[in-house]
């Protein structure tokens, strides 16, 4: 893209107007589909308590609700408490926002249409997704009120304790695929549903759900959004907060839910790979010209987005199903059940991986050989070469690598 | 999966499980359940899993891939050669040769083979039905050391004769378990021990040691599947051992009964008897051929070394695999001239091997060597299975619990020995064989008439395994492998049966005295009838040239073979034979008096009568099946397909040992011509005489019994005065207790009386002057020690007080002035270290 | 020179990780809040690891310590992680004895 | 005028990450300090990025940033009472804190500067970085993956970090256990014979 604009501007510019459409693209992402969801949301809520939701505004289902109600948020009076931290109340909002929109940099949309491809982007999302807490946190103090500062607090505690078993269930889908980079993780998924790591073995079919668990409370959603417990705290941490930057604060959360339903969705449901190869089937894919491929690229897109939206659905049906916990609970919830399980299933898979390396009836398409980075391929000669013991000992990880491949 | 590799994982699995159920009682035991009842399932259990992957091993690995020896076609080829019963050797030789010949494709396929499995090892051996199929596989699972040339490794052989006696041991192992469970009950709750009184007259009263029992067991099992898989001799010498603890262990579990202890330790020292002279054996062959495995065995280079049965019987000689000195004991022997700098090729050491002339010629040496070692293993084998002169141990072995018994007697630890010599076979020359021959005819005889006499019932039996094990040892001695491995197959069977009914009996009328019992068939059927069929089988029951019971074919292939041996050489000969079938009837008579005196008849002992009662299923139920095995294990099973003609002596025949094809002569003794087993003509007329005479003195003892237990015709008591002084004699079995004990038992008390003497008078004195000696040294350091150290020492800690003091105004308490202390002196060392750097930079 | 127009080199974070570490010594020098010592440390602690990531970056000196620095990074997180726990714990503990956070009262200890 | 965006964004992470570090000393709230600190680490990590440690960079941004800062930010508002989110440091304190550090700065960039193997090379920096995700794992292993090409003497001793990595990981199962004692709630304990009076 840069490229094609350095034609007719000077490179660094280039670069720079590249880079804006890019972060232009991303933000609209977030900022609509906070729009689109906070208007589901409504619906969803509606429907489940037996309510029609809105129905007025722009004609029939109250569609433009939600951008009434935006509008309605940037004309409201933005209120700086007395006893607050000016510099911090202002920063806050943005500090969760940016980390939720961080996230997007790593996540692909279908296949390498993603901004930055990284070899680690599973780890980044999660990190970057858990760097949320702090504008909550920082909110929580800065409003110079008890009840947000309680609310930072259970924030503070309740993300940090999730991002453990967070962390050991996306271990898990990382340790079948061989590599962190999201993009052939999600190529690995490609053909039938059967290959999706949901369906890969038991194991992963619980972690699915463990996990969906923990990004529920690590996005702090009922039934674990302590930090915001309208019921104990009047409002949590955006007690104080109001107009803008409030709304902010629910774009980050709404970006967040997308964010973690994406992330399971590449995980577990196979990314922008639908149910059936109807892409392949129909030839949509790059070797067929560019065209094909981009063709196939958005179908793979619709894929995503629909996976995403059912995940974030399905949060808003819970959401709106299940009663809030305890703060205690919560931990309990964490501590004793999440990590035990997330554990206990990680090291499943990997008995199981070791077992069976095809998992249940995974097939996948693209043989790992040629996913896994490059060390693989340097190892080979060298080590096929020299006798040397620790060469030897590598040689012995290398083949176990190879012929694990060689099994799938 | 070819059975090269499937056949060491699935035995190897089935050799570790009791290991592993051995380990987890040792640890958990007395948690397991209450009072460790558990154990008993998990030890069990093991040893089932062990049993099934062995069976699948036999039947679904072994047989589908090399088929099963198909007796009835070798008998045909026999029948057409008739005529020119002579050449039959050289004609199946030439056919070894061509089947041989054109083993190449057996090479080539061990090529395309992933490198990691270039160490099986593929022998084909040259008398099969089948052409090429494999006869062993050879290999090792884990390398322990590598000393220069020779390996230390857990390694397997692998053959026909190992599978089935996994199946074998395993199997009656699993039932002995099963039986053991429901035996040892009363070991589940504190029990106490009428047997055993305490100084202060009670008795003793002790907690149930159910878990322990197993966990014994398990070991044995494991050390015994061990034995039986060891693919060299160091794992053989290793696992022999283990057994030997383990029966020490079993046999002395009721320990504190003295008799019980006593047992144990006869049969530990006994067996250390036999295996020092085992130890010589082994290490003569060790130290002169230089390397422990079996069979042949690949280095990390790929190269193949000979094993000790390919130098014993090479290959490639004009006349395939006799038994011929091997290289190693030739240059052992002529290590001297090796020494005078003679360089021993191979034309060298052919010479060398050649000058039997003189007495003292290498070759003549080296022969000599090779008996040595063959004398040596042999002897190992005596203590084992208890030949004689080492056979005082097993009667009193009877003292463990009565399913130790059954194990010890059928599968495990006499089987060892008769097992080891028949795997060992390549080793034994012509001369050790007939040592073998005649110890065993000796121990057959001996312990048949002693068993003739006793009254115990255990006693009976067991007397009656050691003349069965003579029997196997006299097979094997006159060159009957089949026959001697086949016993030793059919016999676990039918004794394991015998003991474990002996058992139920026992612990129905908890007395061992048959002169207390009969009459008992009425109250436990199911035991009684058990019992006849394995009387019926031990005694070689069965119709001529027909069907018969298990016992019936091994034993009339034992007789055929004496008998041909007679014929071979009527020099030697013909004691073998008379002894063997004259044994044949003591047995049928000694078996069926015990089952007369205990089962049929008037009730002796009102008391126990009444009391007596079958057993619990679970231990009649192994019974049955035994007694099921027992009678059909000799046939040949009606199966299509490869199982065509499924035969023990099918399966045995596909691992007969190098050798024992030909006829083989002695080569100090000349005239000591051993004949072919598989000579066309033990089949034809040899054959059915031996059968004959077998069936003739088994029915004479029968009957013999009969006339006098079952139908009262003579008066025991009558006899018994008649042949006092014989009777004496056989009673107090030959006075051999009385004979060792005044020959080795009393001799070394008095010497070790005069050396504790010794030890009290003179050691003793001189320790005590020691002693006061170092104590007046040690006052002068007392005086030392206060004066000069300790001054030294309080010194130095007035000091470093007195400078600590100083020191403590550096500590303020103030944690940033640390911090700026820390980069302070960072800084300085930099700085230092700058000045140093630029003054070498400068010159 | 144009800063931005050459590649930058190891040098270039190595000076960042000097300052950082100086800053974190600073810091742990002059704060008198205990947790403010404690994000010292941390600072210094980052300063050291940006000297290991630039040691073993093959980015930028592909004849470097290799992976090496990159792994002692990792541990270096990780540490700091559990000492930032023991630390935690150690300030609220004296939090709750001395009921203040200020170091300069933790001076029992005074020779 | 062309930009290397490589040295640009370095300077631009480079810029925040000292600035902010400096921020953190400046600054003498000690919730501000800590939400520069959270900044500066953030940057840092960026730093890491750009210097091709993808996986340490995301570490850090998860361990230390995510993790370690948000527990250090929860200690500050357990102690945040008044007195103490802003406690004043005597001004003889910061000017000798000043010069030792200055020294120290010194020395570090006099030695930084002299080394001319560490200085940038003109030739630009290959565009992507070598991957190094599952190389960092297998070392972690105890296999070196990534010096294989290298000759077995200078590969001696180069085992990996296997037994590090075991260690560690006791290490913070201890850390855990003994932060949760340290911070345990303290029970009042009663000497026998009052319960009476303690329960009044």
């Amino acid at each position: 893209m840069a490229i094609y604009f350095e034609n007719w501007l000077p490179s660094w510019l280039a670069y720079l107007v590249a880079a804006l459409v890019h972060c232009a693209l991303l933000i609209n992402v977030i900022a609509v589909g906070a729009l689109v969801y906070i208007w589901l949301e409504r619906k969803v809520s509606g429907r489940i308590q037996d309510r029609l939701g809105p129905t007025r505004v722009g004609g029939r289902f109250g569609w433009l609700q939600s951008l009434a109600d935006g509008i309605k948020l940037i004309t409201k009076e933005d209120l700086l408490p007395g006893g607050a931290d000016a510099m911090l109340f202002r920063v806050a909002p943005y500090v969760s926002f940016c980390a939720s929109f961080c996230g997007y940099l790593a996540l692909p949309f279908a296949y390498n249409w993603v901004a930055m491809r990284m070899n680690v982007a599973v780890f980044f999302i999660i990190a970057v997704i858990g760097l949320e807490v702090f504008g909550v946190i920082l909110a929580g103090y800065a409003s110079g009120s008890k009840w947000s500062l309680f609310g930072g607090m259970r924030e503070a505690a309740q993300v940090v304790s999730y991002e453990v078993p967070l962390g050991l269930c996306v271990v898990v889908p990382v340790l079948i695929a061989g590599t962190m980079d999201l993009v052939s993780i999600g190529e690995q998924q490609a053909g039938l549903f059967t290959n999706w790591f949901v369906f890969h073995d038991p194991f992963t079919f619980i972690t699915f759900w463990v996990y969906f668990t923990c990004a529920t409370a690590s996005v702090n959603r009922a039934p674990f959004d302590l930090a915001e417990a309208e019921s104990e705290l009047v409002a949590g941490f955006h007690t104080e907060y109001s107009g803008l930057r409030w709304s902010f604060f629910f774009m980050a959360e709404y970006g967040s839910m997308f964010a973690v339903s994406g992330l399971a969705a590449i995980l577990f449901f196979g990314g922008w790979n639908g149910p059936l190869p109807i892409a392949s089937w129909l030839s949509l894919t790059a070797e067929h010209g560019p065209v094909w491929g981009y063709l196939g690229n958005l179908l793979g897109l619709t894929n995503f987005i629909l996976k995403c939206s059912f995940g974030v659905t399905f949060m808003m049906w819970v959401r709106w199903t299940l009663p809030r916990l305890r703060i205690d609970q919560v931990m309990t919830t964490c501590l004793k059940y999440c990590t035990p399980i997330a554990a206990a299933m990680f090291l499943g898979a990997t008995i199981w991986t070791a077992a069976f390396p095809g998992g249940l009836i995974l097939r996948p398409t693209v043989p790992l050989g040629e996913i896994r980075e490059g060390w693989l391929e340097k190892a080979e000669p060298t080590s096929s070469a020299s006798v040397s013991s620790a060469s030897v000992e590598t040689k012995n990880f290398v083949a176990r690598a190879a012929d694990s491949n060689a099994g799938r | 999966m070819s059975a090269a590799e499937q056949l060491p994982v699935l035995l190897g699995t089935a050799w570790l499980l009791p290991l592993a159920s051995f380990v987890l009682i040792v640890f958990f035991g007395p948690r397991m359940g209450k009072h460790g009842i558990y154990a008993g399932y998990v030890a069990t259990a093991a040893i089932l899993l062990g049993c099934v992957l062995s069976l699948y091993g036999l039947f679904g690995v072994w047989i589908s891939e090399n088929g099963v020896y198909d007796l009835a076609a070798e008998h045909q080829e026999h029948a057409e050669e008739h005529d020119e019963p002579d050449e039959g050797d050289e004609a199946r030789a030439t056919r070894g040769q061509v089947i041989r010949a054109q083993q190449p494709d057996a090479a080539e396929a061990e090529d395309d083979l992933p490198p990691d499995s270039k160490r099986f090892h593929f022998d084909t051996s040259e008398h099969e039905g089948k052409s090429g199929t494999v006869k062993a596989f050879t290999g090792d699972w884990y390398t322990l050391g590598k000393f220069g040339s020779l390996q230390v490794t857990i390694g397997y052989y692998i053959d026909s004769l190992t599978v089935l006696m996994f199946c074998m041991v395993t199997f009656i192992a699993t039932c002995i378990h099963f039986y053991a469970i429901g035996y040892m009950h009363d070991e589940l709750h504190d029990i106490t021990d009428h047997e055993v009184t305490l100084s202060d007259g009670h008795h003793l009263h002790r907690h149930g040691r159910f878990p322990r029992f197993f966990q014994y067991l398990s070991l044995f099992c494991f050390s015994m599947l061990g034995l039986v898989i060891a693919g060299n001799i160091a794992m053989v010498f290793v696992f022999w051992e283990l057994v030997g603890i383990c029966s020490y262990f079993l046999i002395g579990f009721y320990i504190e009964r003295k008799s019980a202890s006593n047992a144990a330790n006869k049969a530990f020292i006994v067996n250390r008897i036999g295996d020092f002279g085992m130890i010589i054996g082994l290490m003569a062959l060790f130290g002169s051929l230089g390397t422990f495995s079996f069979g042949n065995w690949f280095d990390d280079q790929g190269a193949e070394h000979p094993g000790i049965f390919s130098q014993v019987r090479p290959g490639e000689q004009e006349y395939p695999y006799r038994l011929r000195t091997p290289d190693g004991m030739v240059k052992a022997a002529a290590a001297g001239e090796i020494a005078k700098g003679v360089e021993p090729t191979k034309e060298q050491v052919d010479i060398w091997r050649r000058d039997f002339s003189k007495p003292n010629g290498y070759g003549r040496q080296a022969y000599w060597l090779l008996i040595v070692a063959g004398l040596g293993i042999f002897c190992g084998c005596v203590g084992k299975s208890a030949q004689f002169p080492l056979h005082v141990w097993l009667p009193d072995a009877m003292e463990g619990p009565t399913p130790v018994s059954a194990l010890v007697h059928s599968a495990t630890m006499v089987a060892a020995g008769v097992y080891l010599v028949g795997r060992f076979y390549p080793v034994f020359t012509p001369e050790v064989l007939l040592v073998i021959a005649i110890v065993g005819c000796i121990t057959l005889f001996l312990a048949a008439t002693i068993a003739i006499t006793a009254v115990d019932i255990k006693r009976v039996l067991a007397y009656s395994t050691v003349s069965q094990l003579g029997y196997m040892m006299l097979a094997l001695g006159v060159g009957g492998w089949v026959a001697g491995m086949f016993h030793l197959v059919t016999h676990a069977f039918f004794k394991s049966l015998l003991f474990m009914c002996s058992g139920s009996v026992i612990h129905a009328t908890h007395t061992n005295d048959m002169t207390k019992m009969g009459g008992l068939l009425k109250k436990m059927p199911w035991t009684g009838y058990t019992m006849l069929a394995g009387c019926l089988a031990i005694i070689g029951a069965g119709v001529p040239f027909s069907i018969g019971l298990s016992g019936h074919y091994s034993k009339d292939a034992i007789l055929a073979q004496a008998l041909w041996f007679q014929i071979k050489n009527p020099l030697y000969g013909w004691p073998f034979f008379l002894v063997a079938s004259g044994g044949a009837a003591l047995t049928a008579f000694y078996m069926f008096r015990l089952w007369f005196m205990t089962f049929v008849g008037q009730p002796r002992d009102h008391h126990v009568y009444e009391h007596a009662h079958e057993s619990p299923r679970i231990m009649y139920l192994p019974l049955v099946v035994l007694a099921g095995f027992a009678i059909f294990v000799g046939g040949s099973l009606p199966f299509g397909g490869d199982y065509q003609g499924l035969a023990v002596q099918g399966l045995l025949e596909q691992a007969r040992p190098d050798g024992t094809v030909a006829e083989s002569n002695g080569r100090l003794i000349p005239t000591l011509h051993y004949p072919s087993e598989k000579d066309p003509k033990v089949h034809r007329d040899v054959h059915k005489q031996a059968e004959l005479v077998a069936f003739g003195t088994a029915l004479a003892g029968l009957l013999l019994a009969a006339a006098i237990y079952g139908l009262q015709l003579i008066n025991p008591n009558e006899v018994r005065n008649y042949f006092r002084p014989i009777y004496q004699f056989l009673v107090r079995k030959w006075y051999f207790d009385e004979l060792y004990q005044a020959l080795f038992v009393e001799p070394t008390l008095f010497v070790s009386r005069r050396v504790a003497e010794f030890d009290k008078k003179v050691i003793d004195r001189f320790i005590d002057a020691l002693a006061r000696w170092a104590r007046i040294v040690a006052l002068l350091d007392d005086v030392i020690d206060r004066y000069i150290v300790d001054g030294f020492v309080n010194w130095f800690a007035q000091w470093t007080y007195s400078a600590g003091l100083q020191m403590r105004r550096l500590q303020t308490g103030n944690l940033r002035q640390y911090i700026v202390f820390i980069v302070v002196g960072t800084v300085g060392l930099f700085v230092l270290m700058s000045f140093y750097a630029f003054a070498n930079a400068t010159h | 020179m144009n800063v931005l127009a050459q590649p930058v080199g190891v040098s270039h974070f190595l000076i960042v990780g000097a300052i950082m570490f100086v800053t974190g010594a600073v810091c742990m020098a002059t704060k008198r809040n205990a947790l403010g010592v404690l994000m010292g440390i941390e600072l210094v602690l980052n300063g050291a690891n940006v000297n290991f990531v630039a040691f073993g970056s093959e980015l930028l000196n592909p004849d470097g310590i290799g992976l090496d620095g990159q792994l002692i990074a990792l541990f270096v997180i990780v540490l700091a992680a559990a000492e930032a726990a023991v630390a935690l714990a150690i300030a609220l503990n004296f939090y709750n004895n001395h009921s203040t956070i200020d170091v300069d009262r933790a001076d029992e200890l005074k020779g | 005028m062309d930009i290397n965006w490589h040295s640009f964004f370095f300077m631009a992470f480079a810029i925040f990450a000292c600035g902010f570090a400096l921020a953190v000393v400046i600054s003498s709230n000690i919730v501000h300090m800590a939400f520069y600190l959270v900044l500066s680490l953030g940057a840092t990590a960026g730093l890491f990025f750009l210097a091709g440690a993808d996986f340490v960079g995301s570490m850090q941004l998860l361990i230390y940033v995510g993790g370690t800062l948000v527990l250090l930010i929860f200690g500050v508002m357990l102690t945040a009472q008044s007195p103490f989110i802003s406690m004043k440091t005597k001004g003889g304190e910061w000017i000798l804190a000043a010069i030792v550090g200055g020294s120290l700065l010194a020395i570090l960039l006099q030695a930084t500067l002299n080394i001319k193997e560490w200085q940038a090379g003109e030739k630009p920096l290959p565009d992507r970085a070598p991957v190094t995700a599952s190389r960092l794992g297998m070392g972690l292993l105890g296999a070196r993956v990534d010096e294989l090409d290298k000759p077995a003497a200078a590969r001696a001793g180069m085992s990996g970090y296997l037994l590090p990595f075991e260690i560690v990981s006791v290490h913070l199962l201890v850390v855990l256990i003994g932060a949760a004692y340290l911070a345990r709630p303290k029970k009042r304990i009663v000497p026998r014979g009052f319960e009476q009076e303690s329960q009044s």
